[in-house]
């Protein structure tokens, strides 16, 4: 598949402040996490590619066209969703949607009836007529991601999307996201939330320092431990682990209302329930020890600030 | 009473006015009449007396500056004292500290009051050089009757005292303005035109409460020719501006007035807005 | 002694209500006050830091009203919500000049100053002006200008907000170890893991109300009513959840993913008891067993659905 | 086949239509922005107000009919005196007034171009200041640049939005008032006379559309605080005017008929007006003495320097907001 996004050692500069220290990149179709803690260059990046912001060096393209002669045609595929709250005061949610389809070059009556669509899709019931300035953070964010889709793009950008998010809200905007991913749009998120980029995008770009540190897909970074596991249980605690070491269960460390343990070798679950069960001790809980985004994550920015 | 704390607000707010742009915007507006000044004198027949020159001066600080510049600048920066922080959300910073809701206004006023009348004063000088400056000076005062003994320094060091108690004044007026009204333009406006303009010439006694009217006194009182400028009547003249008359008291107590509700205002009432988002 | 105490108080904008008749105390260490956006989270932060006045009913920090009282406010520190900033100031000279206006003098100033800054790991950016920094940097920064004149309560109003992990990390060692030096700490936030982070002590608000109070898994016991999710990765799922259909004290069984069975009980420990033997007798390879709900998410879901309705 | 899916409406459908070319999207910006002003109702009354001065005008036209058709009689002593009090041109005791009929309508355009002067002073402040400042405070700019608009399109549909308020204030009530005036008034005869006179009419209200639009949009460029604008366009065009009366005062008629006589917008729109109006000639062609009207005429300044003032201010305006808005297009539109 020939992927969405491509840069050659784009670089941006501000002043002294080198924001993208040449990235050579290939994004493929589907949903992609850019990651990286603040000032990692994710925003510059998304400026860059949408033709926001001039590119200092390099060259990158966006579904095969040029960032810099296509910028018109990239904009006319591509949706942006911005950090921050973009409304236009004194509009309701049907005519926000309604003008954001008819800048994007939308005639009249598709800009209308699209708008309808698009608000529906996001599940804004009848608050869309109501002005904008009158919605709840929730409801302006589902508006922000309704402006970009009403033309129907084939990539999307959202910057930081879940950002200050209530739970609701959140679990609200990744179902949709990962809907659009579903219904065959690509979606590049960039956001510092690893809760989130976990749960719905299937590969993950970790950047650092206007640098790609790693990137692949989720699944590769997110593996649990074969053999590091972690017991929460109830019940005598010396007796449990002696029990465990006897079965050759080597117990690393306890931790607040649990042990964590090495098996002797893959599979062996059932020796920790066992030994559970002879010493009545109640399992609540046998979890094994995810190298979570986090870690990765964690490591990555190490081993950069390291470099 | 925390003098580290004051001191601190003092020179930040002082600071924060000379580095914003809106300072310069209003710095230029003040010596918008030099400028105006300079173009005449460059394109003027030369004088021939120093009546012209003397009415030109004392009318272009007395309507222009007095009454216009003046009351615009102080609006500017009086609506905006308290105003603009709550708008920009940096007011919870000044009010959770050390320091009382009324200590942060008085020291915010006292401060942009000092800048706000050395600025003024500036472009007084600037006024005053730009007129009287670089003439034939003998020559003319041979050749002016009644006024050939006009003394320019005196009347400048009277207008620098005129310009600080304007600025004290008007400055309280608006502050307290900005504190009664959401929307102190509206309101500023409405006060510039009923008290320093219709109030301040109507010949009866509420001209006491026009700011205008008693630095009019001041000046007169100082400089006895002025109220030729005023073209009344000789005995309303005599009545109205005294020589040797001061109307600082009268200013000063408009002052404590605005400023005391101001206090009432601030201790009362939120200054920082609610920000609602409902479903 | 409650750090702060609200007595019947109400707070509404006009037909809006903020606070809804609330009676509580918030004491010492740290609580973490949770509740959906515009559930009268800065509401509550407005009125302890005296910015708001009550509609109805009183608030006490430190046993007086914090209104326009510069003895209780000396001793908060406030970290508001959003971005409120003289942006031209370099973060140094935002922090040091806050410091001072809460009554140091210069020098104590700029050496709180320097040290707030170093502790909210600000020191590389202190220089610039605050209109450059990113999100993650505004936020620390107003976090350091909150602590600089040690205060011995600290009001943190949607700190972590913007904070990348890093900083995330980072931030909630430092609340951790001002709590320990007996830093009272009233932290409000939406992100549950981060609250989760710092501590069990919760407040939760909803629509202006107090939906619960106390430690969370004492808040989890008292929703009884709602049975506990239990979730178990194991090489034979169906086989499993049609066993786990079988028990009547099991009310609900899925099978979310190939290789998860998820099911819900009223009695835990009974189920966890069976579940172990289970296992073992039908000789199933099992690669993990977890509570699914125990965290702040689910008890926060809970509450707000069920006041919600 | 129906397809029926109960969340067929949570479902996101692809959208199978065709984008129009990019350049065709400043007329949206120009609707939304007069639908969004005209949405407050002090906006809908000024605009009301201020059509009324203009279609006095037709007053005025009546008035000159009758008195042609009454010249001579007792009556026409006080048509002449109230033509005189308006138009501010003594034309007592002229009995030929059909040569005159013409510089008299001419004339009363001028003076109501005077007058809406002020109503466009409010008019453009009350629509124009937040045009693109309220763009910057609500940081709405990344909608139109995240989106296939061109700083030039944003520009040019923003001041198509000023454009259109002037000309709701101006010239559409003038032609209305012209159109009004030559049915009570003129009969088949003046028709030719009328065209010529719409089209001057026309041109003068395109220029104070042109200027008005380039000034209010330059100053709402400049900050994201609309109250700043409103002030700034407020000063803009009144201390002018005021150092323009002083200079006219103080100086010497050589001088100030030169460059420094074209200080305030407002004066130089009006000699233009007066030169587009043919006013000068036509009043110099009735053979009266020029002191009868010589107070309906403005200071008189060199139409030529007068226009290359205004170019000159319109030119800069325009390049400073163009600027601006590239610059917002390229920063992600953070003030």
């Amino acid at each position: 598949m020939t992927p969405i996004l491509e840069c050659e050692r784009l670089t941006k500069r501000y002043g002294k402040i080198v924001a993208l220290k040449g990235i050579s990149l290939a994004i493929q179709p589907g949903v992609v996490g850019l990651l990286g803690p603040n000032g990692a260059g994710k925003s510059t990046l998304i400026s860059v590619l949408l033709g926001q912001t001039p590119a200092s060096s390099g060259a990158a393209t966006v579904l095969g066209m040029d960032i810099r002669r296509g910028q018109r045609a990239i904009r006319r595929r591509v949706g942006f969703v911005p950090e921050n709250d973009c409304l236009i005061p004194g509009m309701s949610g049907t005519g926000y949607v309604y003008y954001a389809g008819r800048l994007a070059g939308m005639s009249h009556a598709d800009a209308m009836q699209r708008a309808h669509e698009v608000l529906d899709y996001v599940g804004m019931e009848e608050a869309r007529y109501r002005p904008a300035e009158q919605y709840s953070s929730g409801m302006r964010q589902r508006l922000k991601l309704a402006q970009a889709l009403v033309h129907d793009p084939d990539v999307l950008f959202l910057d930081e999307p879940t950002n200050g998010m209530d739970p609701q809200g959140r679990q609200m905007m990744l179902g949709l996201i990962g809907d659009l991913g579903r219904a065959g749009i690509s979606v590049l998120l960039s956001s510092h939330l690893l809760p989130d980029v976990e749960r719905v995008c299937e590969r993950v770009i970790i950047m650092g320092g206007g640098e790609v540190l790693t990137e692949g897909r989720l699944e590769e970074m997110n593996k649990p431990h074969p053999t590091l596991y972690r017991v929460d249980f109830t019940g005598d605690a010396a007796t449990f682990r002696r029990r465990l070491t006897d079965d050759s269960v080597h117990v690393l460390e306890q931790v607040d209302g649990g042990l964590q343990i090495a098996l002797p070798e893959e599979g062996s679950q059932r020796l920790v329930l066992q030994a559970a069960r002879d010493t009545a001790t109640l399992v609540l809980g046998l979890q094994p020890k995810r190298s979570s985004l986090e870690e990765t994550f964690m490591a990555a920015i190490q081993r950069q600030q390291q470099a | 009473m925390p003098i580290g704390a004051i001191a601190a607000l003092f020179f930040f707010t002082i600071r924060q006015m000379l580095r914003d742009a809106k300072f310069w915007a209003v710095a230029a507006v003040l010596l918008l009449p030099c400028a105006l000044i300079l173009t005449i004198r460059y394109f003027a027949p030369p004088i021939k007396s120093v009546e012209p020159l003397w009415e030109f001066y004392h009318s272009a600080v007395q309507f222009m500056f007095l009454m216009g510049l003046l009351p615009l600048a102080c609006m500017i920066y009086g609506t905006g004292l308290i105003g603009a922080e709550a708008e920009s959300r940096t007011i919870g910073y000044l009010i959770t500290r050390r320091l009382r809701r009324r200590t942060v206004l008085l020291t915010k006023f006292i401060a942009t009051a000092l800048v706000l009348a050395m600025l003024g004063d500036a472009a007084l000088a600037a006024l005053h050089a730009l007129t009287v400056t670089g003439h034939d000076w003998p020559s003319l005062a041979a050749k002016s009757g009644a006024l050939a003994d006009w003394n320019p320094m005196h009347d400048l060091t009277v207008y620098l005292g005129v310009t600080a108690l304007g600025v004290v004044g008007f400055l309280a007026v608006f502050t307290l303005i900005g504190l009664l009204s959401a929307k102190p333009l509206a309101l500023s406006v409405f006060y510039l035109v009923v008290f320093e303009l219709v109030i301040s010439n109507l010949p009866v006694g509420a001209r006491a409460y026009s700011l205008i009217h008693q630095l009019r006194v001041t000046a007169a009182g100082a400089i006895p020719r002025l109220t030729k400028l005023f073209q009344l009547p000789d005995e309303l003249t005599k009545r109205l501006y005294p020589a040797g008359g001061s109307g600082v008291p009268a200013a000063l107590m408009i002052v404590g007035a605005a400023l005391l509700i101001a206090f009432v205002l601030v201790t009362i009432r939120e200054l920082t807005p609610a920000k609602v988002a409902r479903d | 002694m409650a750090v702060i105490e609200l007595i019947q108080l109400s707070k509404w904008y006009g037909e809006v209500i903020g606070l809804n008749n609330v009676t509580a105390e918030i004491g010492p260490g740290i609580t973490g006050l949770l509740g959906p956006n515009g559930a009268g989270k800065s509401t509550l932060m407005g009125l302890a830091t005296g910015q708001l006045r009550p509609s109805k009913g009183e608030i006490r920090v430190f046993g007086e009203s914090p209104w326009d009282n510069p003895r209780v406010l000396s001793r908060i520190g406030y970290c508001p919500e959003g971005d409120p900033f003289w942006s031209n100031l370099t973060g140094y000279q935002f922090v040091a000049f806050l410091a001072k206006l809460s009554g140091l003098g210069g020098a104590a100033a700029r050496r709180a100053a320097t040290e707030a800054v170093e502790r909210t790991g600000m020191s590389p950016h202190a220089g610039r002006a605050i209109r450059g920094y990113s999100k993650g940097m505004r936020q620390r920064i107003k976090i350091a200008q909150a602590l600089a004149h040690s205060p011995e309560l600290l009001i943190l109003d949607e700190p972590f907000t913007g904070a990348d992990p890093i900083a995330r990390h980072d931030l909630t060692n430092l609340f951790r170890d001002l709590a320990a030096r007996g830093v009272n700490i009233l932290v409000s936030s939406h992100v549950l893991h981060e609250v989760e982070a710092l501590t069990q002590q919760i407040l939760m608000i909803d629509h202006g109300r107090i939906v619960a109070q106390g430690n969370v898994q004492a808040v989890r016991r008292t929703l009884l009513d709602r049975p506990h999710a239990i979730r178990v990765r194991v090489d034979q799922p169906r086989k499993l959840a049609s066993v786990l259909a079988g028990w009547e004290l099991v009310t609900s069984v899925s099978v979310p993913q190939p290789d998860t069975v998820l099911f819900e009980t009223r009695s835990p420990e009974a189920a966890y008891e069976r579940l172990t033997s289970l296992i073992l007798d039908d000789g199933l390879i099992v690669r993990e067993i977890a509570a699914a709900d125990e965290n702040l998410e689910a008890v926060f879901g809970y509450l707000t659905q069920r006041s919600a309705k | 086949m129906t397809t029926a899916s109960a969340d067929r409406a949570h479902q996101y459908q692809r959208w199978q239509g065709t984008l129009g070319k990019a350049h065709w999207t400043w007329p949206a910006i120009v609707v939304n922005g007069v639908t969004l002003s005209l949405k407050h109702a002090k906006t809908r009354t000024m605009l009301l107000t201020s059509g009324v001065p203009v279609l006095t005008a037709s007053g005025v036209f009546y008035v000159i009919s009758l008195l042609e058709s009454v010249v001579g009689t007792e009556q026409a002593k006080g048509l002449y005196d109230f033509l005189g009090a308006i138009l501010r041109i003594d034309i007592s005791g002229i009995t030929r007034l059909a040569e005159f009929r013409d510089v008299l309508w001419r004339s009363t355009f001028l003076m109501v171009t005077k007058f809406q002067m002020f109503w466009v002073l409010i008019v453009v402040a009350r629509v124009g200041a937040g045009l693109i400042a309220n763009d910057l405070k609500a940081r709405a700019l990344p909608i139109y640049f995240s989106k296939p608009v061109t700083p030039t399109t944003y520009l040019l549909g923003k001041w198509t939005v000023v454009a259109s308020f002037v000309a709701m204030v101006m010239l559409i009530p003038s032609l209305i008032a012209l159109g009004l005036g030559t049915v009570l008034a003129g009969g088949p005869e003046t028709w030719g006379q009328v065209l010529s006179l719409g089209v001057d009419v026309s041109l003068s209200g395109l220029i104070v559309c042109v200027v008005a639009g380039a000034a209010v949009l330059a100053l709402s460029s400049i900050t994201s605080d609309q109250r700043y604008v409103t002030v700034g366009w407020v000063a803009i065009c009144i201390l002018p005017i005021l150092a323009q009366r002083i200079i006219n005062e103080s100086l010497p008629p050589e001088v100030t008929t030169g460059w420094l006589g074209c200080i305030s917008l407002r004066d130089d729109i009006v000699v233009l007006t007066e030169r587009l109006l043919r006013i000068r000639q036509g009043l110099a062609a009735t053979g009266l003495p020029a002191e009868r009207f010589n107070q309906a005429l403005g200071h008189a300044v060199e139409p030529a320097k007068a226009a290359v003032v205004l170019g000159a201010f319109t030119a800069a305006a325009i390049f400073m907001s163009w600027r601006r808005v590239v610059r917002f297009s390229r920063t992600a539109a953070t003030v």
